[in-house]
């Protein structure tokens, strides 16, 4: 049952980002000024910090969908541009109303021409099942509650097979046990995988992050990382966690 | 067979009677010719759609023609449908408008032809009045009825076989002023216009012309037959006011359509210069033939 | 029930005419009383319908060609920015063109026959449709053309697949308008030349002063367009399934 | 740059205006070139300016008038769920009325001064006004209704902050058609019957033979449709900055 | 600065809802028959549940937004209709594009044709400074982060001066510090009101849930109140929160 989950294509030596001197302003305000990030390769990056600091734009700024100023540089460890090797998932659930459940998973291949082959149908139909939409497929976003929407945002996202996977809260309207659930599936589907994930929940960020930074201030600046012990998806009552989310909670304030 | 496309000046109507009746009575298959009768809705165009090739001939009206001419289009006049005018000032009969010289003041109404203020002009200038002592008013097509709501005093326009039947008919009777009584030279109302440069050595146009003549003998001698073939096929023209306008419009038929008085023509372009409507008086053999 | 409606619909609206009529006093040449008309409906019914199909045919054609047209044309503005800049004035300004200046060009080109009706509806019914569309394929929410873009798809596909559908509901709105004004537009075309069609028949009569007969035409060609406006109404929101109907009328409170 | 557009705009339609009447081999009476009518345009300036003056009064009274009643009956049209079964057939009918129809009717009520001009830019505008807002009216985001319910707002306060601000970006795209069909209504509305405007210039300079003098008038034409509809969208986009305004071929891929 | 966010007029009695034999089907689905559920005049009643399990319908169906069938009954303790007496905040924010963040937060007066007296604007800013959002008044929307429009919403839903409060997921989309804070004045402002609130944080329902209810099934059945010890807001290190938490959880299990 976990079989779909992981990609059907042999992955490419994964790819680490690097960030430097990110520059942004709305309107006058600095948003972040020489702002620094490494997300490393492999592995999951969470990203923490109060709403409003500019997380999402962080985000929208390395999927290439925000525009930074100079003296802002995204590099690639492969030194090839970005474009067309994102998996995006956005704050809200964007679903499109005209197509259906399935249709919308298998967004991506409509949206490049690609064929529409049992085996692509198939996968996105395994995935649904995955995040508990099996026998949804053929509905239509509009009769979805909100966490099934979302729920299907993450299967699109995770149906998309790039290195690079960009998630922006992938897990906020979705109930305590949902969520542990998905999580697992998440992270089994995502390893190797770069990732930098947002998230407004310590405990998510210490299930799931190989590395954790918080963004704080404004402008904003992101702070060191914080590498939890052992591998991700790690277990819910793990103490040391515990103890970790203090820290996390601590840096937030910051 | 060969094909021949005619433009009309308007739609069917009695005015047309000697074309319908001799395509009705097979006339024109008798000299060998298959004739499309098309009318238009705006009467400017079939001159136009004749000098650019896209008919074989059209109805015009001789003022046009001058004016047509004067602007360049090669066209030429070839035959004469009706030959008296028929362009009229009515004004209501029980209304205040006695003579011409009534109309001081007052608001006119016509139908863009491009010739009605000239021949306006002269009426009034007979008269002791310009056209700046009435007001114009485009009312389009709708002669009769804007004079019977009493929206003009008097509209220039109207023919004098069809508009006065029309009012007649409502019961609000209308007075005519004959411009060929007031001022303005005679000339021909209805004619038929070709291209200058096709008419050598086309005979259909010789053809054409024989049967439209056979046709306006036969609506004299046999006016039942003619009238009865000429609703045929065309319900909507069997109505009283068809009827009447038939009536009055026989006796002013060409009885010789290919005939040309040239000095007539000389007289009108004259009477179009002196009013500024055309810039020279040309050689009436440019643009009016008989053909052979 | 809807029948019921449009009965007393049409029964309100020959009252209001009959009313027009005694109380304006306005004569008959000018605007007829409704049985007047319904006499000339009945009495001349073989010659209505022989223009109504010739009208309807026109109709339905410059429908389909205009819809065709404008859609294609909205496309193409929003494909390419080089037409939106050039096109877009030349759009408008055929919008500002009276026909009769047009009517010997057309008969030039395309002759007496059919062609140039169809011509004329087209370009009547063209512009609503390519504004509408052109429209609605400007009004994208932003955050669907993110996501399309991270996906990697060419600017045809988010075109095609995002925009396109996102547009429809503002495409219908164009096409309601052009199936109301499809009508007129192909009785204008036969303005231009013609030997049949109710805008013969209907200048024909208005010539003779039947204004009775062209009234009856007026008739007929209100019941083609109220019946193309509710066919076409009734397929838009077939069409159309997720798209939010919220009659504002029928909200309780 | 943008003028710089505009002129080059002129320039290529000029050179392609040239271009059909040297392919074609138009004649002059039907299709004058380019330079022809540019001569007339100078020759007969003070006479286009005097009539394009009468026209452009009309055409903005028009506008006025026809944005202000197709706003109100859209609004009226979605307050009452009668209004909406039974004046929408009428309003379709309403479309499919030729002018000349109604020519006689309209000077009878109004005269052949300026009023039946406006009336009949009214009735051309009206139509795509009214359907465009009221099409926008219906497409509220569900999501605000229940909050506005919630809230107890009534049916009125409903359309009047909820409903109708959604539907303004609806509303724009009717106007924006209304910009370009308000000169073609006013034209229409002159040859219903007047003693000056473009409209009765051209009638005038066709019934002339001066052709030359014709496509002048409509030069003057297409400058007002071309201007109004850029005053309208660039009023528009002012007057709705939280609107969406992604211009498909703008993106970056 | 906690002033604003308490009703400046005398709250009348407080209201209690009875929903009994409760039944809505959603294309042949039954989501649920029969359903019971009591909110308590004066407290806050939290509702937890699986995604997709009906807790947005209930409660829309409480706010009178979904039409039940029979022989469902909708009893208020006073016997009067509930329109006009509710104040809603769904799941997703329902922001106006067109108007400020101000003029979001004073919909409910402008709709109600209420005069915008100075008293009123001036409670709408004290909300927005309590949401963090001060300084943000004149900002359209469309400029606002994920969490910065939720939290507009929910001034939204605290200007409106209602004896009912219905809120679905009011804090989802904020950080744990952020939504510490407003649960806080939440909790104050909210205080005496009957109030029933969809969250899917047990944590968060045990910090301001009077009574807490789990909904299960399908169809779907409301369990048994849940009621932990002390007053809301409670703080978020009580042991005892913890040890119901796992039961909170092994009841969301079902
Ligand atoms: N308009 C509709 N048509 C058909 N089914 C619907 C419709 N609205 C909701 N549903 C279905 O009803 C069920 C309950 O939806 P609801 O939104 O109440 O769930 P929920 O408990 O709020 O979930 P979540 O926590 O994800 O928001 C879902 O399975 C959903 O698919
Ligand atoms: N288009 C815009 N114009 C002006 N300001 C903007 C715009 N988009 C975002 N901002 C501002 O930038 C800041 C950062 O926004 P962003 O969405 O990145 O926050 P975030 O960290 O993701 O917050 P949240 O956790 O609430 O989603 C916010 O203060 C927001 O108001
Ligand atoms: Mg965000
Ligand atoms: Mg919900």
């Amino acid at each position: 049952m976990n079989a779909p989950l992981r990609p059907n294509t042999l992955a490419p030596d994964p790819l680490s980002i690097t960030v430097t001197g990110a520059r942004l302003t709305y309107g006058g305000t600095e948003l972040f000024a020489n702002l620094a990030l490494t997300i490393e390769a492999g592995i999951t990056t969470c990203l923490l910090g109060p709403s409003g600091v500019g997380k999402t734009t962080l985000l929208r700024m390395v999927a290439g969908l925000a525009e930074p100023e100079p003296p802002t540089a995204i590099d690639t460890s492969d030194g090839a541009p970005l474009h067309g090797r994102v998996a995006y998932m956005a704050q809200q659930d964007l679903l499109l109303p005209w197509l259906t459940v399935l249709d919308n998973v298998l967004l991506g291949a409509r949206l490049r021409h690609e064929r529409r082959s049992p085996a692509l149908v198939a996968r996105a139909r395994a995935l649904l099942d995955q995040v508990g939409l099996a026998g949804r497929e053929a509905d239509r976003p509009a009769t979805l509650s909100g966490g099934q929407r979302q729920r299907v945002a993450i299967a699109r996202t995770l149906m998309e097979d790039k290195p690079l996977v960009l998630m922006d809260e992938p897990f906020s309207a979705l109930d305590a046990l949902t969520r542990l659930r998905l999580q697992d599936a998440a992270a089994e589907a995502l390893a190797g995988r770069t990732v930098l994930m947002i998230t407004h929940d310590p405990l998510e960020a210490l299930r799931l992050g190989h590395r954790i930074h918080v963004m704080t201030g404004r402008p904003a600046t992101i702070g060191p990382a914080l590498e939890p012990p052992g591998l991700p998806p790690r277990a819910v009552d793990d103490p040391a966690l515990l103890a970790l989310q203090a820290e996390l909670l601590r840096r937030l304030a910051g | 067979q060969d094909k021949l496309s005619v433009l009309l000046d308007w739609f069917v109507n009695p005015d047309h009677a000697p074309l319908v009746v001799a395509q009705e009575k097979g006339f024109f298959k008798d000299v060998g010719l298959d004739v499309t009768l098309t009318a238009p809705a705006d009467p400017n165009d079939p001159p136009k759609l004749v000098a650019a090739g896209q008919a074989d001939l059209a109805i015009s009206y001789q003022p046009q023609l001058h004016i047509q001419v004067g602007e360049g289009l090669p066209l030429v006049r070839v035959g004469t449908l009706v030959s008296t005018p028929l362009n009229s000032v009515v004004v209501l009969r029980d209304g205040p408008v006695k003579t011409i010289k009534d109309l001081k003041g007052r608001k006119i109404g016509f139908s863009v032809g491009g010739f009605e203020d000239a021949l306006l002009g002269a009426m009034l200038e007979k008269h002791g009045l310009t056209l700046k002592d009435v007001e114009l008013v485009n009312v389009n097509f709708s002669l009769s009825p804007a004079l019977l709501a009493g929206q003009v005093d008097a509209v220039v326009g109207a023919f004098r076989n069809f508009e006065l039947n029309q009012m007649d008919i409502e019961r609000h009777p209308g007075r005519a002023f004959y411009p060929e009584e007031e001022g303005v030279p005679a000339y021909d109302e209805l004619i038929i216009v070709a291209h200058k440069d096709k008419i050598a050595g086309d005979g259909r146009i010789k053809r054409f012309l024989d049967a439209v003549e056979r046709a306006t003998l036969y609506i004299l001698n046999h006016p039942e037959e003619a009238q009865a073939a000429f609703v045929k096929g065309r319900p909507e023209l069997n109505d009283d006011l068809n009827r009447r306008a038939w009536a009055d419009t026989l006796p002013r038929f060409s009885h010789s359509p290919a005939a040309l008085d040239a000095a007539r023509y000389t007289r009108f372009a004259e009477f179009l210069k002196a009013r500024g409507l055309i810039k020279t008086v040309e050689p009436v053999e440019r643009y009016a033939v008989v053909v052979k | 029930m809807r029948l019921l409606r449009a009965l007393i619909t049409a029964a309100v609206l020959l009252a209001l005419w009959q009313g027009v009529v005694s109380l304006t006093g306005v004569p008959r040449y000018i605007l007829p009383g409704p049985l007047a008309v319904a006499d000339a409906l009945q009495r001349q019914a073989p010659l209505l319908v022989r223009h109504g199909a010739t009208t309807l045919t026109e109709i339905l054609l410059g429908l389909l060609l205009g819809v065709a047209l404008g859609g294609a044309s909205a496309l193409t503005l929003a494909s390419f920015r080089t037409a939106r800049r050039w096109l877009m004035p030349l759009l408008v300004v055929s919008q500002a063109i009276p026909v009769f200046a047009l009517a010997p060009l057309l008969v030039l080109w395309l002759g007496y026959g059919m062609a140039s009706k169809v011509a004329m509806a087209t370009l009547v019914i063209f512009f609503p449709v390519t504004t509408a569309l052109f429209d609605g394929l400007r009004r994208t929410e932003p955050g669907w053309l993110d996501l399309a873009r991270t996906m990697g798809a060419s600017r045809r596909s988010v075109l095609w697949h995002i925009r396109l559908p996102a547009a429809l509901p503002a495409f219908g709105s164009g096409l309601r308008v052009a199936a109301a004004v499809a009508p007129i537009g192909a009785v204008i075309g036969e303005w231009v030349g013609s030997s049949s069609g109710l805008g013969y028949l209907m200048l024909h009569a208005n010539a003779r002063m039947q204004i009775d007969l062209l009234f009856a035409a007026l008739v007929v060609l209100g019941v083609f367009a109220v019946a193309l406006y509710a066919a076409v109404d009734a397929l838009i929101r077939r069409a159309l399934p997720w798209q939010p109907d919220t009659h504002p009328a029928e909200e309780k409170d």
